[in-house]
C-alpha cells in the first residue's frame, strides 16, 4: 500500500503545473477567485489553450486527440487545475457526449463530431430533464416520430445548463411507447438552428441564468443523427451515469472550496479575535476537512481500481451523496463566515458594476450557497443514488 | 399556564393575516394599529407583550412580507420611546426609520462601535462606517450609535439621512440596505448611554425576528406538504415515498420546536432570564431554518430554486435570518456563557 | 399567552413537593442517582407509598380510586415526582391496563381488577410483541380459540418488560384469521399461575434482564377475561397508542438525566480543566439543553390542549420521536463524558458486590447507553411512528 | 499510488481470518507469527508497516476477537523494543503485556502521569494509581509509567505483576482491565525519558483500534445487509422500506469513509504528518461508529440488543473503541490545534 504518487504520475503532476504556470490566464482565475461567472468567450478561451495542448479530452483516446489518459491521470490533472483556479472544462461536449460518441457512435459521427468539440466550433448541452421527468428520466415525454429519413420532435426540455450559450443539444427522447417505459427512448443530436426551436431561459433564485428550458415544435432531425439504435437512449443514459465519472466527488471543487472558505473565515472579526478561532466555528471547520481528507482517499481508491480496470460499482453514487454533502456543507459554512455580509443581494447581474459590498471573499457566499443545492438535485438526486446504492447491495 | 391567544390577539392575527394576503402596503399596516402593538402602553403603544410581537411576525412571515417592521417598529420606535420621545407619529404610519449600528467589522456584536462622536460649538458630528443598514435607502428618520471616546457607554443620535452619502442596495430574500459613511456628519443627540436600551430593543427584535422565521417555516411547511401530494414522479405522488414522508414528518417535528422556542422567548421577554432564552430561541430557530430551507428545496428538486415559485423567495428570506441579530454560533456561545 | 402555572396549579405543584419531601425514601432515591435496579420490593413499597395518598393512579376517576387528574396536574404530578428522583410507577397496570379497563372493560371486569391494581395484589405485565411482529402488530399469531367457557392460548410472546415479576398478563391474541390481520385481534387477561405458561428471561447486552419471553400451550383463560368484544382488540391498541401518553415525551427523564450529566461531567478533567470547559463538549450540552427547553414546552402546548379537551393528533407521535432522540443523545454524551470509565463492564449483576469502578456517575453510563436503544425501538419504533406523522399530514 | 495489499499481506490476511474463524487462540495466533508483524524490523519484528497493522487489526476487528494484540503487541512489545529490550520472547507468545500508564483523573492527556517514581539503596519504588489497564490481570509483564519528580519527562519502568494490589474487572464488549495501586512497589528503569516513545506506540495503537474498529464495521454491515434481506414484517423483508434501504446506503458511504481514514493513517504513521492524521482518523472513525452501532441496532429492533444475537457483543465493541486512545471529542480539539 503506497500513498504516494508513482514517479511517471508525479512527473505528469509537474507538467500540469509548469503548463498551468505558464498558460491560465490570471484574468481568468480571478474571476473564478472572486466567484464572477465566466461568459462564453471566457470558456472558449480556455479550451482553446487547453486543446493547443493536446489535454481538453485528455481521456479521449490519441487517435482521437485525447492522450489516452487512464483515471489517475485524469484524476491529477483534475486537481491541479481546480487547485491553480482554472475553469472547469464545459462538459457538456467533452465529458458527456465525447464518450458516448467513442462507444456508440458511428464513424461518420465520430469523425463529423469529436474534432468539432475538440477546436470549439460546436458548443453541446444536454437534454435529459422534462418537467415531468427530473429523477423519473423513464418518464420522459418529448417524443421523436420518424418521418422518411427525419425524426419530427415535439416536447419540451428543461434545466439546460448554458443552453443558452449552445448551437447543438444532445436529447434523450421518446421514439416508443410500447414495453417498459425505458425501453422506448433514444439518444439524438439536434442542431439548435433547426426551425422550431425556442431557447428560455430560468432564473433562479441566486439571480444567475444559467438553465434555460427548450421547446421543440415539428423539429426534423435526420436520422443519420440518431446515436446506437433506435430504443437504445436508456442504455446510453445509464452509461454515462456510471462510467465517465471519475471527478463525481467533485474533490477538487471541495478543496479548493474549503481553501478559499479558511482564507475569507481568518479575515472576518468575531468578538475581537478571527473567526476561525471561535472554537465553534473551528469544530466545523475541522469535521468538514476530516471528512475531506477521507472523501479525497475514498476518490483515489475508486480512481485507482478504475485505472485497473475494474468496473465501476455503487462507487459513483456513493461519491456523489458523499461529495455533495460535503460541498453543501463547505457552502453553508461559508454563508456562515460571511456573516452580515451575507445579506446583500449580489447576483451575476451585479458583476460589472463593480459595487459589490463587503469583503471580496464574502460577496458570492450567498449565491453560491443557494446555487449549489442543485448538486443534490441534478445528475440523479441524492435520493436516487440512495435508490441505487441499497439496489446494489441489499439485492432485493 | 395558557398557550391561547387573547380575543384581540387572534383579531390582530387575523386581520393582519387579511390584510397581508391582499398585498398589504405599509400605510394599510400600520394604519391597522399594527406598529403600536409592538410597544407597551408606557412607551406611547398599546401592546408590547412578548405574544404581541409574536403574533405579529408570525404572520409577516408567513405572507413574506418584507415591510420594515422590524426596523421602524421594534428598533426604531423603541429606542426612540426609551429615548423619552413623542411616538406618536412614528406608530401613526408617519415615518420609515433605520437604525445605523452595525459596522463593517462589528458581525454580530452589539459593543463594537468604532464611530466616534465630537461635540463642539455647532453640536454634535459623527464619524465612521456604518454597514448593512437595513432600510436605510427608505428610512425619512436615521439612528446612529456612536461613542464619544474609547470605553464610554454607546450613545444614541439623530441624524438627517437627507444628508449623508448612502449606498444602498437590494438584500438577499427582499428589502434594501445601505452602507453608510459619516464624515463629521452633524448629528442629534438622544440618549448619552444608551447600552441598556441597545440590548432591549434587540432581544426585542431577536423575538420578532424568530417569530417572522417561524411564520415563514410555516408557509414553506405548507408549500411543501402540497407539492409532496401533488407532484407525481415514477407513477405516484412523490409524497408516497417514505423516504420523503420521514423527512418531512422530521421537519414537521422541528418546526414544532422552533414554535415553543419562540413562545418560550415570547413568555420571557421581560423577565430576568430573558438573555438566555434569546441566545436559546435564537440559535434553535437557526438551526432549524437551515433544515428546513436546504430539505424543503431538495424535496420540491430544481423548482424550488427558480425564481418564479415561491418557494424560493420564502427559502432566502428564511434562511437570512440567520445572518440579523447574531446566527447560530453567536448565540451557541452566547448561551454557553449565560449558562456557566 | 401565560407560561407560569395558574394559583391552583401552583397549589398542586407545592403538594406534591410536600408529599415527596415527607414520604419519599431516601433509600430509593439513593439507588435511582446511582444508577442501581430496583427490585420488585422497591417498586412495591413505592407504590403502597403513593396509593395511600390516593396518588398511585391520579388520573383515574375518582369513584375507581384516583384523583381525577387532567392533564396538566398529571404533567406536574410526573415532573415533580422525576425531579425528586422517585422511581417511576410501573406502568403496565396504572397507565395500561387501568385505562383500557375504565374505557372498555366490563363492571365486573373494573370492580375487580382496578382495586388490586391499586393496592398491589396483581402486578401486571405486557404481551403484545411477538418475535415476528414488534413494530407489525397486525402479524402477530399468538392465537385464542374458543372451546366452551374458555379460550385456549398457544404462542409466544416477547420482550414483556419485567414479566419475571408479573402474576398478570394482558395480551394481545388472534381470534380470528378472517379479514384483514388486525381484525381478528383480541385484548384477553391472563392469570400467569394458569398451568401451561412459562417465562424465560432474555439477557440484555448491557448485563440486564428485565424483559423475558412469554410461551403459552394449551393455556385455558375464562372468556370472562375477554376485553371488550371479540376481535375488537385493535382498537383497544390504537387507543393506548394515542391516549393516555402525556409524559410520552418524557421530559422529566429527560430533564433529571440531564442534570445528572451536567453533575457528573463537571467532576470529570480533561487536561486540567472540567470538562464542561471543553467547549466542543459544551457545545454538544448546550445544543441538548435548548432542545429540551423547547421540546418541555411543545410538551405543555400538548398537555394543555389535552387538558382543554382537544382529542390527540399526530402530537404524541413528535413528542416520543423526538423525545427519544433527545434522551438517546444525552445517554450518549453521558457515555462520552465517562471516558475511559465507560471500559468496564458494570451489569447489574455487579449491583451487590460493592465493588464498582470509576466514580460514581460514570459507573451506569455505558450500560444505560445500550439499554434505552430501546427508546426508539418499543412502544412504536420510531419509524412506525414517523409513518404516523406523515400519513395525517400528507393525507395520502 | 498502490491501494493494494502485498502477496504477504494477502496470505496473513487470509490465514489469519481462517484462524479467527475457527476460534483462534493466543498462542495459535503468536505462532502463526502475527504478534511480530506489528514491529519492523529494527525492533526484531519483520512487519510493522502501516498497512501491516492495518491488515491484522481488520482482521481482529472484523472477527470480533478480544486478545489483547494492542496491548501486548502494539504497546508492549513496542516500548520494550523502543527501550532497547529484546522481544523475541515476545513475539513468539511467551507474554502478555499491560501498559499501565493512565491514571484515575488522566482521561485521555498522555501527559497526565502523577505516579511518582523514587531511588533509594534499593533501586526504584514506585506509588501512585494507575486506572482501566486492560489486560493487567492476565498480564505476565507489567509496563509502569512514572515521573521521579514533577515535570520530570515520564520513565518507563517494569513491575512484577504478581507482586501488586490488582482489582481486576470484566470490559464492556470483551477482555478485562485492573485498578492498579502501587505502593512503594519496587520496579525495574527501562527508559528514563519515554515520552517520544509513548506517542509513538499510542499513535501506532490508535492506527490498529481504528483498523479494528472498521472491521467490527465491516461484520455489523454484513449482519444488517442480511437481516434486512430476510427479517420481514408488514408482509416483505424490511429491507424493502425506503427509508432503511436509504440508512444503509448511508451507513455503507460512512463505512468507506472510516476505511480512507484508516488508510490515510497507515499510511502516514511514519511521516512527519502522523498526529494530524491521528486525530483526523480516530475522529472520523469515532463518529462513524456511533453511526453504524445506533443505526444497525435501530434497523434490527429489539433483538439487536439481546446477548445471544452476535451484533450486541460487535456493537459494544465498536462502541468502546471511543473510548481508548482518545475519544471524538479530544481529537476534534488535538486536529484544531495541529491544523492552526
Amino acid at each position: 500500500m503506497n500513498l504516494d504518487y508513482t514517479p511517471d504520475q508525479k512527473a505528469f503532476r509537474d507538467e500540469v503545473r509548469a503548463f498551468l504556470a505558464e498558460n491560465l490566464p490570471e484574468r481568468l482565475t480571478d474571476k473564478g477567485r472572486a466567484g464572477r461567472p465566466l461568459t462564453k468567450r471566457d470558456h472558449e478561451e480556455w479550451h482553446a489553450i487547453l486543446n493547443s495542448r493536446g489535454w481538453l479530452a485528455g481521456h479521449w483516446p490519441t487517435e482521437h486527440g485525447g492522450q489516452g489518459w487512464d483515471a489517475v491521470q485524469r484524476h491529477i490533472f483534475e486537481m491541479e487545475t481546480t487547485a491553480a483556479g482554472a475553469p472547469r472544462i464545459v462538459p457538456f461536449g467533452v465529458m458527456m457526449l465525447g464518450p458516448v460518441l467513442l462507444k456508440f457512435g458511428s464513424e461518420a459521427q465520430k469523425a463529423h463530431y469529436l474534432p468539432r468539440i475538440l477546436d470549439g466550433t460546436d458548443w453541446w448541452c444536454q437534454g435529459y430533464s422534462e418537467p415531468g421527468a427530473g429523477s423519473d428520466l423513464a418518464s420522459l415525454r418529448c417524443e421523436a416520430v420518424r418521418d422518411g429519413d427525419h425524426y419530427v420532435v415535439n416536447g419540451q426540455k428543461t434545466w439546460t445548463t448554458l443552453g443558452q450559450y449552445a448551437d447543438h443539444i444532445f436529447c434523450l427522447v421518446r421514439t416508443s411507447k410500447e414495453g417498459k417505459p425505458q425501453e422506448g427512448i433514444s439518444f439524438l443530436l439536434i442542431d439548435m438552428a433547426t426551425p422550431g426551436i425556442e431557447v428560455r431561459p430560468i432564473r433562479l433564485i441566486d439571480g444567475s441564468v444559467e438553465v434555460n428550458e427548450v421547446w421543440f415544435s415539428d423539429v426534423r432531425v435526420p436520422v443519420a443523427n440518431l446515436v446506437g439504435a433506435e430504443n437504445m437512449g436508456w442504455t446510453i443514459a445509464k452509461y454515462l451515469l456510471t462510467h465517465e465519472r471519475t471527478n463525481i466527488a467533485g474533490v477538487g471543487f471541495a478543496s479548493a472550496g474549503l481553501a478559499a472558505l479558511k482564507r475569507m473565515a481568518k479575515g472576518q472579526m468575531d468578538r475581537g479575535r478571527p473567526l476561525t478561532e471561535n472554537p465553534h466555528f473551528a469544530a466545523r471547520l475541522a469535521r468538514i476537512e476530516i471528512d475531506l481528507m477521507a472523501m479525497a482517499t475514498t476518490n483515489l481508491r475508486v480512481v485507482s481500481a478504475a485505472a485497473a480496470g475494474q468496473a465501476p460499482g455503487p462507487e459513483s453514487s456513493m461519491l456523489k451523496v458523499k461529495g455533495t454533502i460535503l460541498r453543501q456543507e463547505i457552502n453553508n459554512l461559508a454563508k456562515t463566515a460571511a456573516g452580515p455580509w451575507a445579506l446583500p443581494f449580489q447576483s451575476e447581474a451585479l458583476e460589472g458594476a463593480n459595487d459589490a459590498i463587503g469583503p471580496e471573499g464574502t460577496r458570492r457566499a450567498t449565491a453560491t450557497y443557494f446555487n449549489n443545492r442543485k448538486l443534490s438535485i441534478y445528475g440523479g438526486s441524492n435520493e436516487v443514488q440512495r435508490n441505487i446504492i441499497a439496489k446494489a447491495i441489499l439485492e432485493l | 399556564m395558557d398557550f391561547s391567544l387573547t380575543d384581540e390577539q387572534r383579531m390582530l392575527q387575523d386581520g393582519l393575516r387579511r390584510l397581508l394576503t391582499s398585498g398589504g402596503t405599509w400605510d394599510a399596516v400600520a394604519e391597522m394599529g399594527v406598529i403600536g402593538m409592538l410597544l407597551p402602553e408606557e412607551k406611547g403603544g398599546y401592546g408590547g407583550a412578548g405574544s404581541d410581537l409574536m403574533v405579529v411576525f408570525e404572520e409577516i412571515g408567513r405572507a413574506g412580507s418584507d415591510l420594515p417592521l422590524i426596523d421602524t417598529g421594534v428598533l426604531g420606535a423603541g429606542l426612540l420611546a426609551a429615548a423619552g420621545q413623542d411616538v406618536d407619529d412614528v406608530l401613526a404610519g408617519g415615518a420609515r426609520i433605520a437604525l445605523a449600528h452595525a459596522e463593517p467589522g462589528s458581525r454580530y456584536d452589539l459593543a463594537h462601535v468604532e464611530t466616534r462622536a465630537e461635540e463642539n460649538v455647532d453640536g454634535w458630528r459623527l464619524t465612521g462606517r456604518k454597514s448593512v443598514v437595513v432600510d436605510a435607502p427608505n428610512a425619512t428618520r436615521l439612528l446612529v450609535t456612536a461613542r464619544p471616546e474609547d470605553h464610554a457607554p454607546i450613545a444614541l443620535f439623530e441624524v438627517d439621512p437627507k444628508a449623508l452619502d448612502l449606498r444602498g442596495y437590494p438584500l438577499t430574500g427582499g428589502g434594501e440596505a445601505a452602507e453608510i459613511a459619516l464624515d463629521a456628519t452633524p448629528a442629534t443627540l438622544l440618549w448619552a448611554d444608551a447600552d441598556a436600551m441597545l440590548a432591549d430593543t434587540h432581544a426585542r427584535a431577536t423575538l420578532a425576528i424568530s417569530a417572522e422565521a417561524l411564520g415563514l417555516m410555516e408557509s414553506i411547511r405548507a408549500l411543501t406538504v402540497d407539492y409532496l401530494r401533488t407532484r407525481k414522479q415514477f407513477g405516484r405522488p412523490i409524497g408516497k415515498f417514505q423516504v420523503l414522508q420521514h423527512r418531512m414528518a422530521d421537519l414537521l417535528i422541528e418546526i414544532e420546536q422552533a414554535r415553543s422556542a419562540v413562545v418560550n422567548l415570547a413568555g420571557h421577554i421581560d423577565t430576568p432570564d430573558r438573555d438566555r432564552h434569546v441566545a436559546a430561541t435564537k440559535n434553535l430557530v437557526g438551526e432549524v431554518a437551515r433544515l428546513v430551507v436546504e430539505d424543503s428545496i431538495q424535496m420540491h428538486g430544481g423548482i424550488g430554486v427558480t425564481e418564479e415559485y415561491d418557494l424560493g423567495r420564502l427559502a432566502k428570506r428564511l434562511s437570512m435570518v440567520d445572518h440579523r441579530f447574531g446566527d447560530t454560533l453567536h448565540h451557541l456561545e452566547r448561551f454557553i456563557e449565560l449558562s456557566a
